[in-house]
């Protein structure tokens, strides 16, 4: 059958599909690969291993999984030993669900585990098929390659009819894991022929059996591969592998200051197996899918590192040391010469003027829609309209749609010496601006908010003011209150990050008035009185902002030019 | 006709268009732009998972975004198409809000994933909803410090959330680690643009179910939005045309 | 089965919550009591989000986790503030107090942090983004605005040069509802996607 | 005697400097600091949701309510029970019903708030910049309103063309993948730069807020150690 195979990940993909379905490549003008027929006899059982099957993740992961409706009754199939040793915990002759799961799977699913049992199925069927006497046991053929392979190594005779329990005398026994119990299965003395050139090949490549332990002697090839996982990593320098390296781009050298590429092992041709082995075609063929096996175990994996740069650091702690410096000194030196007085906009000029014009008993309901972090600069930006307000006898009421709102119309309204009435804290902003600005066109009973407040709302307004510390927070309560209650004039104090987006607002007539940002503060307060501490303020302000434009002309100066051709990530 | 009528028509229309690209014409690929942010985004979870780190999922302040409709829902339609079956088994993924309603549903969407796929006792770890505080700040605060405590390849931020996340992604970067930005208030987008090479800006956010997860029904909503954005966007024009020959 | 009713819940609420919208008057009371119980349940989700707080902390001390000392600095602090809460009310001063002067200074101080960060960002733009159309109107829009903001260009009232400036100072404002209509358009088919379940809200696949 | 005030100002003062230390490297002291911070606003949210909202939107009216308003009162209370009985993982699937509950409210109040509180009033504002009664209002600069009026719906169609999901519909590879159908690519060149314009402008006052919080800490530690020594 014919696949496409994607040219990121590699990843096997119908010839239909126009993206990767692993990682969304574009697979349009790739041309569909056929896959090879599989060959003729015994082979194809014996191929256990296709590319996908190598996947060690996915089949691991699938060892996992169970996420499949079952059709078939798992008391049907086959038994084949794939729990012992992996699930030492568990109590003995009792089938983990897991397994159970993985068996399932092997009949209804195609992933990397199911299919694998069903070629070792196959394979056991069609080798006992061929010849009764070869192979009839599978796993145990495979565990007899691994003695007899530790056996040669230790220049011992191979003793084909050893019992495999007694595969490692010497094996030190784990206290933690039960003690295996023999594979049962006839003796596989005429697998002897087929099976010693596993254990050459083994031998050839240097590879130190995985297995070796109490548990070696029930483990099932599976087990075997999932275990050359764990080991992998400490036998990536095997000098029995021959590799060359390429430079593999791991997608970091997007990442600002530096490129990272690491250099990975691949395999560019397939394995030649030493001609002192003298090998079948089928040896041969297993010898290239074993060798493509472990040195894919072997090799590293695409493992991204950002080799860490020093040098950056030092840059940020430079341009830190500056801006607290510089800030510091502008604090805390004297006069207020050559301070620039910054002009006021026109929506804080028509707030104040607006303010001005209140009555002195005004009923006033101020919503506090910052957070604590932003007190200071509301705090300044609040001063001139509650200097106005103090000695006045206005009735304020507070609504908050943040947490700490009550605690803050506290310190701000009590510190200027108002008195004001609370009627509640809002969870949702856009909620509590629908619920206040129900009550304030109605009067009637508005969601979520307890009856007290609807009494503190059923009473019409002078105003409402609105301090908040960003523009979404600020254009909820404008589009509530102005579409609800467009007779309740409406006024908001709000921090400098909020202040370019809500100028069309006092544009447009929806709002009063706007007064935000320090530079508001500023240019309504006296720079040259010493008390209102916004003198050294403003200037420090000046020298923190004047460092940021520096910051962005050094950064765009020196930044390297061949950035904007591959720094298009995300499309930008 | 009203501007309500008109509203309602919007929303008539939206509908139809989802519900026949989702159930009748069930795409099966519609080529999708910034597929690099997703390519990088599996490669820096790929790589965060075979060195053994930790993913943060982000999912934002709130549920009920204020000026952003939908940003709390978008973060939990991205954040399920992220959940795939190797972070459940790895279990080294923290999904994390200020929100505790966002929080209980995250846990759902994993509850409901580990239910219906996984044998909890093979599991080394669990992937686990938390929340490192209630306030913007206080959360924030929480995450700078996990971030530092623990080690974190990959960050992604979703739903709604504020400038103040630019100091969380300074960190991954320090950790070594790679930081994506889906959504977020203008504020939060303004801040990151400078130092967050993955960002999906304004709308865009609204794609990143697909690009995560490219299943049909992803990929029709993705198209129904592309559908009415044209259709707005002439409707705009025609508008303005209209207005200035004084007809609106 | 159970994924049904489920659905139906979610289209019902929706629905009707939909139609209120549009039947205003008729529907103004069934939409006011579906938004308390909405509200109470968003209460209770944030008491869930404390519960899945002071969870993890519990954790973390219980399993001597990297940090565990900070869970129990954060546990005794939580306990410390709900008792005084209940205790002595929230309007007491003292508790005002308590909440309020670990708030500012500590949130103020992150804010700040902000600051030195974007300091740092600002460093970066073009190495991280590149020169694109973007980043050179991101720079010379940050620039004139701070420009603007420290006083250093004035114009005269009722100038032309007062309507320029005016010009350039609302050209903000113009990416800022293509975004917000785009946000809005987005907001509208997530909302339907929940609303058909297209997206469920219980993680089964 | 020591007064509140000079208490908190101290513990203020400490605490700043234990989180202006990450600016240095994360240390014990800024973890410390943040965890008093979390611990503490739980806690407060806590007593808050219980007597801001729960009481007064729950308790307090089920005491004053009759029979038949009580029975509509259980509703609240039971999806309120659910939801913190669904958090027992056994018990997981009853808290799908609160949330299906809160999913379609969320989903209603999305799609109305975009249609009915974003889309429509920033269209009905774009097209308000064409209202020839506004542009003809006064005789001078007129010119100016014009020109408002056209960058207004260039900009606005340009950025909502750059949002543009999709790839030209026609095969490409994968060099071509940022790429839009044609018209709309032109048209997103135009948004990209007013997307730009927005979003510079916008951190021009977020660094400047946050910069306004640093001055805020510097001063603060200034005057406490200016105190201190002063003191001494």
């Amino acid at each position: 059958m014919a696949y496409l195979i994607c040219p990121e990940c590699g990843a096997h993909n119908p010839p239909e599909e126009e993206q990767c379905r692993i990682c969304q490549t574009s697979l349009v003008g790739m041309e569909p690969v056929e896959e090879p027929a599989p060959p003729e006899g015994g082979e194809e059982e014996l191929g256990l291993f296709n590319e996908e099957e190598n996947d060690l993740p996915d089949l691991l992961q699938g060892l996992k999984l169970e996420d499949i409706e079952y059709e078939i009754d798992p008391e049907g199939l086959p038994e084949i030993n794939l729990d012992d040793g992996l699930d030492s915990g568990e109590e003995e002759g009792r089938t983990p669900e897991w397994l159970d799961a993985v068996r399932k799977r092997a009949q209804v699913e195609d992933d990397s585990v199911g299919d694998l049992i069903k070629r070792v199925e196959a394979a056991q069927e069609s080798v006992s098929g061929e010849d009764q006497e070869k192979h009839s046991d599978f796993e145990s053929w495979i565990q007899k390659l691994r003695d007899e392979a530790r056996d040669e190594a230790a220049g011992n005779a191979i003793a084909p009819e050893e019992p495999v329990d007694q595969a490692e005398p010497d094996a030190e026994v784990e206290p933690s894991k039960p003690e295996p119990e023999p594979t049962p299965g006839p003796e596989p003395e005429p697998g002897e022929e087929h099976s010693d050139w596993l254990t050459r090949i083994r031998k050839a490549h240097g590879i130190v059996d995985p297995e070796e332990g109490p548990n070696a002697a029930s483990r099932s090839l599976l087990d075997w591969l999932v275990a050359l996982e764990d080991n992998a990593p400490g036998e990536e320098d095997s000098p029995a592998i021959r590799d060359e390296t390429q430079e593999i781009e791991t997608g970091w050298e997007r990442l600002p200051h530096e490129d990272i590429t690491r250099q990975i092992k691949v395999v560019l041709e397939p394995r030649v197996t030493p001609q002192a082995l003298n090998l079948t075609r089928e040896e041969s063929d297993q010898a290239d899918l074993l060798s493509t096996i472990i040195t894919d175990e072997k090799a590293d994996h695409p493992v991204a590192r950002r080799t860490y740069k020093v040098g950056v650091q030092w840059l940020n702690m430079l341009f830190l040391l500056i801006l607290v410096v510089g800030i510091s000194l502008a604090l805390f030196t004297g006069g207020t010469a050559g301070l620039a007085q910054p002009q006021l906009s026109t929506g804080g000029a028509a707030l104040m003027a607006w303010v001005d014009d209140l009555p002195e008993d005004a009923d006033l309901l101020v919503v506090f829609d910052y957070q604590p972090a932003y007190t200071s600069e509301m705090s300044l930006v609040a001063e001139p309209i509650l200097t106005s307000l103090t000695g006045w006898t206005v009735r304020v009421t507070v609504a908050s749609s943040v947490a700490s709102g009550p605690l803050l119309a506290d310190e701000l309204l009590t510190g200027a010496g108002l008195t004001y009435t609370d009627i509640g804290y809002f969870p949702m902003a856009s909620y509590g601006g629908f619920g206040v600005a129900t009550g304030l066109s109605t009067g009637q009973t508005a969601p979520g908010l307890p009856k007290p407040a609807q009494a503190m709302l059923g009473r019409g307004y002078d105003g409402v003011l609105v301090l908040s510390d960003n523009f979404e927070g600020a254009q909820t309560w404008i589009e509530q209150i102005t579409a609800r209650a467009p007779e309740t004039p409406l006024g908001v104090l709000a921090t400098s990050q909020a202040a370019p987006l809500l100028q069309p607002y006092f544009e447009s007539g929806q709002i009063v008035g706007v007064l935000s940002g320090f530079s508001d503060a500023v240019a309504l307060g006296d720079l040259s009185d010493s008390d209102s501490g916004l003198g050294p303020r403003w200037r420090a302000y000046q020298v923190g902002v004047l460092i940021l434009m520096v910051a962005l002309i050094l950064g765009a100066v020196f930044a390297p030019a061949k950035r904007s051709s591959n720094r298009q990530r995300g499309d930008k | 006709m009203t501007w309500a009528m008109v509203g309602w028509i919007i929303i008539g229309l939206a509908a139809l268009l989802l519900v026949g690209l989702t159930w009748v014409v069930r795409l099966r690929s519609y080529p999708l732009r910034h597929r690099a942010f997703s390519r990088h985004l599996n490669r820096s979870r790929t790589a965060t998972l075979e060195q053994g780190r930790r993913q943060e999922i982000v999912l934002g302040h709130a549920l009920w975004s204020r000026i952003y409709p939908g940003l709390g829902l978008s973060s939990l339609a991205s954040y399920d198409a992220l959940l795939d079956a190797e972070t459940l088994a790895d279990g080294r993924q923290t999904v994390s809000t200020n929100a505790g309603i966002l929080a209980a549903f995250a846990r759902q969407i994993i509850q409901g994933r580990y239910d219906s796929g996984f044998s909890e006792q093979l599991l080394p770890s669990r992937v686990r909803a938390t929340v490192y505080g209630p306030t913007t700040f206080s959360f924030n605060g929480g995450l700078m410090s996990d971030l530092k405590m623990q080690d974190y390849g990959t960050l992604v931020i979703l739903g709604d959330f504020g400038p103040e996340s630019a100091i969380s992604v300074k960190n991954i970067h320090d950790q070594r680690g790679e930081a994506f930005s889906v959504a977020g208030a203008m504020a939060s987008q303004a801040a990151l643009l400078l130092n967050v090479p993955d960002i999906l800006l304004g709308e865009e956010v609204f794609m990143a179910p697909a690009l995560f997860n490219p299943k049909p029904a992803n990929l029709a909503a993705a198209q129904a939005e592309d559908l009415l954005r044209i259709g707005l966007i002439l409707a705009l024009v025609v508008g303005a045309t209209l207005k200035a020959v004084g007809v609106l | 089965m159970k994924k049904l009713i489920f659905a139906a819940i979610t289209l019902l609420v929706g629905l009707t919550v939909l139609a209120g919208f549009f039947f205003s008057d008729q529907l103004g009371p069934t939409l006011t009591l579906i938004f308390e119980w909405g509200l109470v349940l968003v209460a209770v989700g944030g008491l869930v989000g404390m519960g899945y707080l002071a969870a993890t902390h519990i954790r973390n001390i219980v399993q001597r986790k990297k940090g565990w000392i900070y869970s129990a600095v954060l546990l005794a602090a939580f306990l410390i503030s709900m008792v005084a809460g209940f205790t002595l009310s929230l309007d007491n001063p003292f508790y005002r107090d308590l909440i309020l002067n670990v708030q500012v200074p500590v949130e103020t101080s992150l804010l700040a942090i902000l600051a030195a960060t974007l300091l740092y960002a600002s460093l970066r733009l073009i190495r991280t983004r590149g020169w694109t159309p973007l980043t050179i109107a991101f720079m010379a829009s940050a620039f004139f605005s701070l420009l603007f903001d420290l006083g250093l260009i004035r114009t005269a009232s009722g100038t032309v040069g007062e309507q320029v400036v005016a010009f350039f100072q609302r050209l903000p404002l113009v990416g800022a509802r293509g975004v917000l209509i785009g946000m809005g358009l987005g907001g509208l088919l997530m909302g339907l996607r929940f609303l058909f379940s297209i997206n469920s809200s219980g993680g089964e696949r | 005697m020591i007064s509140g005030t000079v208490v908190w100002g101290v513990i203020g003062f400490l605490l700043t400097v234990m989180v202006l230390s990450y600016l240095i490297h994360d240390s014990l002291f800024f973890r410390l600091a943040a965890y008093l911070l979390i611990g503490l606003t739980a806690g407060y949210l806590v007593v808050l949701l219980v007597n801001r909202v729960i009481l007064p939107h729950l308790i307090w009216p089920m005491a004053e309510a009759s029979w038949s308003q009580r029975l509509w009162l259980l509703i609240p209370i039971v999806l309120g029970l659910l939801l913190l009985v669904g958090q027992i993982p056994r018990l997981a699937q009853l808290s799908r019903i609160p949330l299906a509950y809160v999913a379609g409210l969320s989903a209603a109040v999305a799609i109305g708030g975009a249609v009915f509180g974003t889309m429509v009033p920033q269209g009905q504002a774009v097209l308000e910049a064409f209202n020839p009664y506004r542009i003809y209002a006064e005789p001078q600069l007129v010119w100016v309103r014009i020109l408002d009026a056209g960058v207004m719906i260039l900009g606005v169609v340009g950025t909502l063309s750059y949002f543009h999901f999709g790839q030209p519909l026609k095969k490409i590879n994968r060099t071509d993948e940022r790429k839009r159908p044609k018209a709309l690519q032109i048209l997103s060149r135009i948004g990209e730069v007013f997307l730009g314009l927005t979003l510079g402008a916008i951190f021009a006052g977020v660094f400047s807020t946050a910069l306004l919080a640093l001055i805020d800490r510097i001063a603060v530690l200034g005057e406490m150690i200016g105190q201190f020594l002063g003191g001494l």
